[in-house]
């Protein structure tokens, strides 16, 4: 039946992914000691650290699926799971490089060409190279299908490209944007075909990059704006008019991994250190079911990564982790509201004050960003069977 | 005033607000200066209290249809606090009431002594010692009812305020929430009872609950209206089920908040005891934010989330509305504990009670 | 603009009300002191007795809100309010009379000849005369439009009916049926068009009843066969044809009143005795959450008993109560589990667990009858404006 | 065994179980007994439980797919409690055990006391008094494996309560959950540490999470199959978009239940600490039940609620199973607790320890 899409096999245990995690552990206590960071909600979006993310590369810890001879080090999906869940529970300012780790290096893996793979991934590696993600336009919201950025081959074989992205993450501190465009005319009876994935040099001319702040006042996105744009013909990623199949590819990995629980942990720990003072049955109740949930969640998300040391490129198991995550992530404000009085406030005396404050302003976000709950159910009654 | 005269002054008030800009906070401009100004200057900062204290005159319900007018508008004045708790306690407690064009606050957090200069019996003289925290509008107040303790029971002193130094701190919404210290500071001053103190805090509360009352509801209307204009896989987003029944869902939540916080204001009119109204309006009126803030931002898309956006100055503001003047779970508390002082057998009596 | 029709005035405060409500207490005290009831949940659907209802026609407490030419007492329906909310609040066993005080009563007085109202109405009135509303069929589930039972004019001008009817609430005990039935084909063009309301005295000739147990075993519902039933032509209820109009109407009774809030508050009061004990301040706090969105409940419903007083026929705002009260109905059980530790069991000897047993077998029944939560969504979606 | 073992196993318990009909419990018919017979003859009471023992061999992974299996198919037999909690707990305990074609139970509630007949160092022989409470399949089990107190610590006993007397109750599905009271019941017993006890209750409380996993995937699969036939305003539910967002949360809800259990006996298997694991799951599952169970109501329709269905049988037992071997609060509070038994600051190893 249909619900079998949903379910994947039990993810292996790790000894090596238990290593590294203890590596990586001892390195963000020694951070944290130094000062090097502090910790914050939702840092894979807001944590902008170039000094942190170069760290990083120099562990080993970026790029670490990938081949050797682009900067990777061919370790398993389990490693980079331990690594990337150790560094978002501790609050680590992670953003600078996390697109481009998680979602633009195996894109280009897949379907790069030789030179671009050999020139950009270990630069991704080393933790020197950050991407953006150029699909969301003005007027697109979730439809991607309608989007309207156009390329045109010039003369010399190179894209022209005009149009504008918006919700891209950290552009104003990015190199490169993996951008979803029209390369020829909407066909109503087609809406997917004729899209393409470019590879775009953020630094050409013609690229404005205009910040779009969030509610809290926090600049974490942009809005990429095309102007005549030309970008080298050998800039084209994958297939000319195949770029609604690789995108839908690259969601699956975007939306499968321990960021889609983990934004708020840092409120949840912090929620942990009121309840181990106190005691409160209530409190400690709360904190059980919550931690029961996120213990869920990691053994959904571990067997995702397990699918993909196996080849499997399991997106609608990958929609359901992003739904069922994000759900969670805002449910964790309300949750420890329901049995603290403690008012958010970012100006709080209180350390859990500041946690409420931050985890709630960010919460808007954790639903949208990467398809909203509604489009990911809707993939989810797909696997299902039901449309 | 009749109800007519309320939908008068409602519009007056909106009237005024389209001459402003409400929507900007920043640490510089804390708050809507010129609207207070205009809102002052016709009256409007002392509508509920009487002329003989220098009031503008009419009833509780013509302050709160302002107050919810201004809340709809993410006015950033400190009218809700000086129309519905700060200036009623004030003349409750038979103290001079300032002149209504300057703001007037109130404080209920920290922890603030108050020793008698004189006989400490009826309004006084007292002398002040403590941290006001928590306190709306620090800064940009110039006058703080101030409910402080005594040996002899609660006192609520009237302190000038205009050019203290404060803490510049911020609600989620920026609107300024800061501490006074206070250290022998000389106020007018007079000595509640245990329960007038507790009318304070649920005054307060129910001032809270009634921005919020009408900050949902225009949510909710721009959500619906967002709904109708945006368009998604070729039609707008709320032809979609999925959008329907999330919009139905808040209209739900907005409805039934305002039907009790209504009834709540309704019940203090009628002079009747108003803990357990004020607590229940209170604690409806923060659960509904949890569901109609998420809506609202689930339906807005990315859009609703950008700082240009009008719904976030909403929606921060629920946000901290919640929490001030006592949290849901604080009032839940004492509004369970309230419905069960007749005894285990007394819930069903004292919830027809309440309002 | 659109949620104007969401609003409604706020009801007035009515000293008559308070007047017969304080008698209804009063009598119910005795009541139950006399042990002529239990209080369990639910009972406007399970508990049946006759002579209870009997005993409530005496004092004047059944159709109240009626001419005192048709056996009623002409009161107002704030008045009706407080007693049916009473009533409920004591779990008393209301079940027999209820369709025909709430929603049979006022259809017949609405639609029904004068033959028809002095016949039946003082019977209703006394709890004596007791109605099961026939809409549901078998296959038609929400979708009213697609109901196949067939009713067709005999030489004599009487009808006969032909089909089924289901979930007709304690037709066993009942003595009328008013019965939705097609009497002219189905025309795709006017899905609505060609159904009548028939008074059906389900004493006749070709009807029969057959008990429908519900998952605890409990029989409160029916399935009511008509086969070749002649029904009297003078039998016709309202207009031929104008069907679906008249039953829209009737869903705004069945939809606003205080039974779509509480079917579950023994439940509540059950856990007050339990929180007033133990003093607990999680408990305290979901007592008083809980009660919060139940006064918020009365109040909407208060409202609409308002609008009727005015004559108004507030359809959305009654969708709107039930689709907000049979969901807090449902929340009552899960909220209360959270903050005890009592197993839910018939056999508990903790009265709390009985109650939490009663309350969950009950729960698929709260958000499903008298139309289910997404079709009253729709409704209120139509009220904002959006289909 | 190795995997396509225990897919033969599973698919030798679903033969069976279509020769019975496991759905209707009565007073009289407290169980599937002719089932019983049929999984006994077929050796499968026995699995996981060695064959010097007396048992059929086979993993735990094999005992858990069949009490997965049954828990689906609504069987009424005591191969939970068998299997999975007493018959490893008296193995564990060294005493003898039953024949598997007996039905053997647990009681961990109530109040038991133990005194050593004989010196009361390891197994031995020991003296019963008190009630014990909650007892599943009480008038159905042959043997009952009793967690008793005494002077020197916890006692796991073997009782036999063939004929004994008990309250004739029964869970919300009908399936009987009685007390008995013993009075001076002499027994073979063993004493336990407190962590052994405490293992005991664990275990009990995977087997229901194990159970519920199970029942809650059969629901899911019954509802998506129900939507998609069942047709209203011309189309099948399952086209409505409503019903779709409702049907994916479901699926969420199962799918994560699913995960924490399966990695919960995964970690029983590899011999780790099994306490908090259990809790986890046991939460976890009793959660999604209060989802799962009302939204498969809702799709279902009326017809779901009626005794002929076959929804109930399952959504009844979820409701009674998250409250039995320790609701859902119970064990909310040991996890959590237990999660920070480490200090304030070790939640986070201490949940990368837990599966």
């Amino acid at each position: 039946m249909g619900s079998n899409s949903l379910t994947l096999a039990p993810a292996p245990r790790s000894a090596a992914a238990e290593e590294v995690r203890a590596e990586v552990r001892e390195f963000l206590a020694a951070e944290l000691a130094a000062g090097s960071f502090t910790t914050h909600v939702d840092t894979w979006l807001s944590g902008v650290d170039p000094a942190f993310s170069r760290k990083l590369g120099e562990r080993g810890w970026l790029g670490m699926t990938w081949p050797k001879q682009y900067g990777g080090h061919e370790r398993t999906a389990m490693e980079r799971y331990a690594v990337t869940e150790e560094l978002l529970a501790a609050g680590a300012p992670v953003a600078a490089h996390w697109i481009a780790d998680r979602q633009s290096g195996p894109n280009l893996l897949r379907y790069g060409t030789e030179a671009q793979r050999a020139e950009i991934l270990p630069r991704i590696a080393a933790g020197e190279c950050y991407f953006v993600i150029g699909m969301s336009e003005p007027d697109s919201g979730s439809d991607l299908a309608s989007i309207r950025t156009r390329a045109t081959r010039n003369g010399d074989g190179d894209w022209v490209v005009n149009g504008a992205k918006v919700w891209t993450s950290n552009a104003h501190t990015s190199h490169y944007a993996i951008t979803l465009v029209r390369t020829s005319p909407a066909d109503p009876a087609s809406r997917h075909a004729g899209l393409s994935q470019l590879l775009v040099d953020l630094s050409l001319p013609g690229i404005t990059v205009n910040p779009i702040r969030i509610l809290d006042g926090g600049h974490h996105f942009n809005e990429v704006v095309f102007e005549d744009v030309v970008i080298p013909g050998d800039m084209l990623l994958g297939e000319e008019g195949a770029g609604w199949h690789q995108v839908t590819a690259e969601l699956a990995f975007e939306r499968s991994g321990p960021e889609r629980f983990l934004s708020t942990y840092p409120l949840i720990a912090e929620f942990a250190r009121r309840a181990a003072e106190g005691q409160d049955p209530a409190q400690l109740a709360t904190l059980g079911r919550l931690s029961a949930r996120l213990l869920a969640l990691r053994q959904l998300s571990l067997r995702i990564a397990g699918a993909l040391d196996r080849g499997e490129l399991p997106d609608i198991p990958a929609a359901l982790v992003k739904d069922v995550g994000t759900t969670f992530e805002a449910d964790v404000i309300d949750e420890v509201r329901r049995v603290v009085d403690v008012p958010a406030s970012l100006d709080s005396p209180d350390p859990l004050g500041r946690a409420l404050a931050e985890a709630q302003l960010h919460a808007p976000g954790y639903t949208l960003r990467g398809g909203t709950n509604e489009i990911l159910r809707g993939i989810v009654a797909r696997g299902l069977g039901l449309r | 005033m009749t109800s007519s005269d309320v939908d008068l002054v409602v519009e007056t008030v909106r009237d005024i607000l389209t001459k402003f800009e409400p929507f900007v906070l920043t640490a510089e401009r804390p708050w809507d200066a010129g609207l207070w100004s205009a809102l002052a200057a016709a009256g409007l900062t002392g509508v509920g209290l009487p002329e003989e204290a220098g009031g503008s005159g009419g009833e509780l319900a013509d302050a709160v249809a302002i107050v919810g007018a201004l809340a709809a508008g993410a006015a950033a004045v400190p009218v809700a606090e000086q129309l519905l708790v700060a200036a009623p306690a004030v003349l409750a407690a038979g103290l001079d009431l300032p002149a209504p064009e300057e703001p007037l606050s109130v404080a209920v957090d920290g922890a603030v002594t108050a020793e008698p200069r004189d006989d400490g019996d009826g309004p006084g003289s007292w002398t002040l010692t403590g941290t006001a925290t928590d306190v709306a509008w620090a800064g940009v107040a110039q006058h703080l009812a101030v409910l402080a303790t005594s040996a002899v029971g609660p006192v609520l002193a009237l302190v000038d305020v205009a050019g203290r130094e404060t803490t510049h701190a911020a609600n989620l919404a920026g609107e300024p929430r800061g501490s006074f210290v206070l250290q022998g500071v000389t106020a007018a001053g007079a000595l509640l009872t245990d329960a007038q103190a507790e009318q304070l805090r649920a005054r307060y509360a129910l001032a809270r609950a009634v921005q919020l009352s009408a900050a949902l509801q225009q949510v909710l209307a721009w959500t619906v209206h967002h709904a109708g204009e945006r368009h998604q896989f070729g039609r707008p987003l709320g032809k979609f089920q999925a959008i329907q029944m999330e919009l139905a869902e808040m209209a739900g939540e907005v409805t039934a908040v305002a039907a009790l916080v209504d009834a709540a204001v309704q019940a203090v009119e009628r002079g009747e005891s108003l803990v357990l109204a004020a607590a229940a309006a209170k604690v409806r009126a923060g659960a509904a934010v949890e569901v109609v803030a998420r809506l609202a931002h689930q339906v807005h898309g990315a859009i609703g989330f950008t700082q240009e956006h009008r719904l976030h100055h909403l929606t921060r503001r629920c946000w901290s509305w919640r929490d001030e003047a006592g949290t849901e779970t604080a009032w839940a508390r004492v509004l369970g504990a309230g419905l069960l002082a007749d005894g285990p057998d007394g819930l069903w009596p004292a919830l027809t009670r309440v309002v």
